[in-house]
């Protein structure tokens, strides 16, 4: 993919903000992407902002209370890869040479709009019969157990490492390590996820400038990072008795990504990834080819994808550390890939590093193992 | 069957039919690449073709993949244990167990009409169940 | 605009559907289009699906029913230029080069969504003291009134006109043509305006096949109509005291069409506008510069936006008239232009027709005169 | 006021003071470009300058216009007049009419809490309304 890069970035802290708006939020991660990028409210020639649960004219609301108002806004919703989606559309548009600069923001105040466990669609015929998220993933875990002999404290490895970086992530909702004997002391949720496998309900709101090749050579921004690949796609109807531990959506969203960067898998030095769920985390690398399938629970147990591990996943806490308001997730995981790139992750920061990848799928509907993902690649 | 409507809401009184007395899910094959669905399909996700055949599904099936579940949304009352059947005509279903004992991925399992987990107006509401077959 | 056509177009009849889906009325309308195309369910590389109240996943439940899965989904709200928005994205798209056919549709079953007047988002200031839609436009129409001697009877002949072109449509909500003086006998919803000059609520589904220069050549189809400009903007925070008559981000975002198309107002030949209202058909056309300012109610009385006058106005019936189900208003919109350029417009064709033009817009919040806009210019 | 939080919710008790015992609005004003803006922005729309002065709006102002309105949702009780009120600070705020009586355009109006037409729990919630000055 030619000319794209990421020139500013922002983000709110994540986690409960009662006496805020969702508007109020994005207004903070607009203004503090604007800031970073060094330009202005007047030079954003268009938006794109995504959000699952927030009503009408989300993107209107937020960009006008950063005082931005006139200009081309789209509200995009792709469940929980919505604020990856708006990065995905923004990326489209300057590819087309319609816009120089332009704002992707993801935003959810999800603590006023949501109680108990988050389903697909009311529509669907699964969540009418008491399918939750956490019990898709529970059935995919026990699949995962069967087939690679995977153990429920492999799957605690993951929160536990993902919750240690939280820890070390100013932003992130929870700011304490939790053990992995802890973890599986936790409450289950849906059988064999403990609560702590299980992302938290979040506020927050995140944002990115994306800026042409020309606009960039403008700005003469030397911390300006480019987004070598930006893939979409769309879950599959199953057809037969497919694998559910191998996630077809992710491989193919991957591989378009992959063949956009040019690159492989072999090349990828870390990956955020959608850990909605513990197991989520581990179908998703292997999805991506980063592990070989069934192996990824066993190397977190040996700390290959911690910080300083081979391949470091979710540094920034991931879902379940940093937490998860729904609509930014995705924009928050590319931001933290640009943090990485510039070096500028303080304490969790990845040494070395030349390539970053951000993945994010959400939902789910009856014969599809997921409504949306999308793969972004980030390079320096 | 070749004008089908919208797809059933749930398992309810409209996706079953007894075949040989025996409880059966009403699916669809497509009559061009054979790929089979569950609801019935009124396009072919596989090849396009519009329209399908009706195809029975069960009445017994394997368990392929379970969970307990222990928090849920207030329509359902917990605990419930929700499994994956993966039937003979090559489509695997959601649906509740009939108990809350652990069951085995393998178990073969018959379709049974009970209540629950889903709750309106505070009654269980019928749905077809996986009921364990000699266990 | 370089190089976007429309291959197909399908859609529902709109009205009230009590007893279909909304996945199920955009099916109909998807397999419309690509058999209006001619092209099968495989050949379609992405899709954007415009929608308000329908929930989480919408265009992946839509494109599922008709057979489509696995492909890039975005789903796009805009208030009621959502529908018109997913058009806008998707031509973006081709420009960049990214596809070669793609699909845009727009959704929205209201009835089982929806009661009572329609306002802005409830987070909005002004909804919460008591404004409505109808009302927004009620004090439009006074403004009019004041400035221009505009009188009831001139607006009750808008939805007149509009609803006799609905009598021709076989797609359309109403069936009757009324007359003034029964628009003018009918209850007062907010005055000056009547329950006839009001868009009702419905449900519908419509959909259009884009495809690129290249695919055009390839499907050698002789209908094939050219989107020349496709335009979105948002509404500007008003400073000061603005004339409420006059659409600020109607003319903005209309110069922007017009420039893209290389064509001015002189040019238009017919024009689908959004009449959510009555007076709301005046402001548009006088935003969109096809009449002077104060004169187009006068024009209507004339006769100059009928069938057969100047320039006809909403041919389709409008949404005063076809119905106004919101996602699926944009893209039925452009789908009349289609229709009309390739003279299959049956009992309402406009004869000699070469530019037509689509505009939608929606949603209001403090400060701004309208959530979003799109002007999409149409040519053989 | 360099640090502006949210918005007012509604023409609530945050939303006005008294100016010389007359009832005021409480909008902002940008020091960089003068833009005038209700409620208080914490960005100006115009020049993108952060952060506003405080500005009152009142104590009177004029009708710009106005609708009786008929048909509302739930949450309204009609019939109830909306008129826009200009100020002479350049702003430009909806509010209800006291009364359900025609106002003429241009009518003078002042400030006023009143009862209505927003209903919550039964009871009508006290808004700032416009009342017709000497008419
Ligand atoms: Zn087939
Ligand atoms: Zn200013």
């Amino acid at each position: 993919m030619e000319g794209v890069y990421i020139a500013g970035v922002g983000m709110t802290a994540f986690g409960k903000h009662p006496d805020r708006s969702a508007a109020d939020l994005a207004a903070e991660a607009i203004l503090g992407a604007l800031d970073d990028a060094g330009v202005g409210t007047m030079d954003i020639e268009a938006a794109w902002v995504g959000h699952v649960y927030q009503g009408m004219a989300m993107g209107q609301r937020a960009l006008g209370a950063a005082g931005l108002s006139g200009l081309p806004i789209t509200n995009v919703e792709n469940a929980c890869s919505s604020g990856s989606t708006a990065i995905f559309e923004a990326a489209t548009a300057l590819r087309a040479g319609a816009y120089d600069m332009v704002l992707a923001v993801g935003v959810e105040h999800l603590s006023t709009k949501f109680r108990g466990a988050l389903q697909p669609d009311e529509s669907d015929i699964e969540a009418q019969i008491g399918l939750t998220m956490p019990s898709v993933y529970a059935m995919r875990a026990r699949r995962h157990f069967e087939q690679y002999g995977t153990t429920p404290r492999q799957l605690a490895a993951i929160a536990a490492k993902n919750k240690f970086n939280a820890s070390l992530n100013p932003l992130a909702q929870f700011k304490k390590p939790i053990s992995v004997d802890e973890v599986l002391a936790g409450p289950l949720i849906a059988e064999p996820l403990h609560r702590d496998e299980c992302a938290p309900v979040s506020d927050g709101a995140a944002a990115v400038v994306l800026v042409s090749e020309k606009k960039r050579r403008q700005l003469g921004q030397a911390r300006t990072v480019r987004l070598v690949a930006s893939a979409l796609r769309s879950g599959r109807m199953e057809v037969g008795l497919v694998d559910m531990t191998r996630e077809d959506l992710t491989w193919r969203t991957a591989l378009a990504a992959y063949e956009q960067a040019g690159l492989g898998p072999e090349d990828i030095q870390m990956a955020e990834v959608h850990d909605c769920f513990s197991i989520a985390e581990t179908t998703r690398i292997e999805g991506l080819h980063l592990f070989p399938f069934g192996e990824y629970p066993k190397a977190v147990e040996r700390g290959e994808a911690s910080l300083g591990g081979r391949l470091p996943v979710n540094t920034s806490g991931g879902l379940l550390g940093k937490g998860h308001p729904l609509g930014a997730t995705g924009v928050a995981q590319v931001i933290e890939i640009v943090k990485q790139l510039r070096g500028e992750a303080g304490d969790r920061q990845v040494q070395g590093l030349k390539v970053g990848l951000a993945h994010c799928r959400g939902g789910k509907a009856r014969g599809v193992e997921g409504t949306a993902c999308t793969v972004n690649i980030l390079t320096l | 069957m070749s004008e089908m409507k919208s797809a059933p809401e749930v398992h309810g009184p409209d996706v079953f039919e007894y075949e040989g007395g025996r409880l059966c899910l009403v699916g669809s094959s497509c009559p061009q690449c054979g790929a089979a669905f569950y609801p019935p399909q009124a396009v072919c996700a596989r090849c396009g073709h519009r329209g399908g055949d009706k195809l029975l599904l069960g009445p017994e099936g394997t368990v392929y993949t379970w969970s307990r579940v222990h928090r849920s949304t207030p329509e359902f009352k917990p605990p419930y244990v929700l499994v994956y059947v993966d039937f003979p005509q090559d489509v695997r279903v959601l649906m509740p167990l009939s108990d809350t004992a652990e069951p085995q991925i393998g178990d073969k399992v018959e379709l049974a009409m009970e209540d629950g987990p889903r709750v309106e107006a505070g009654n269980l509401v019928p749905l077809v169940h996986a009921r364990p077959v000699q266990k």
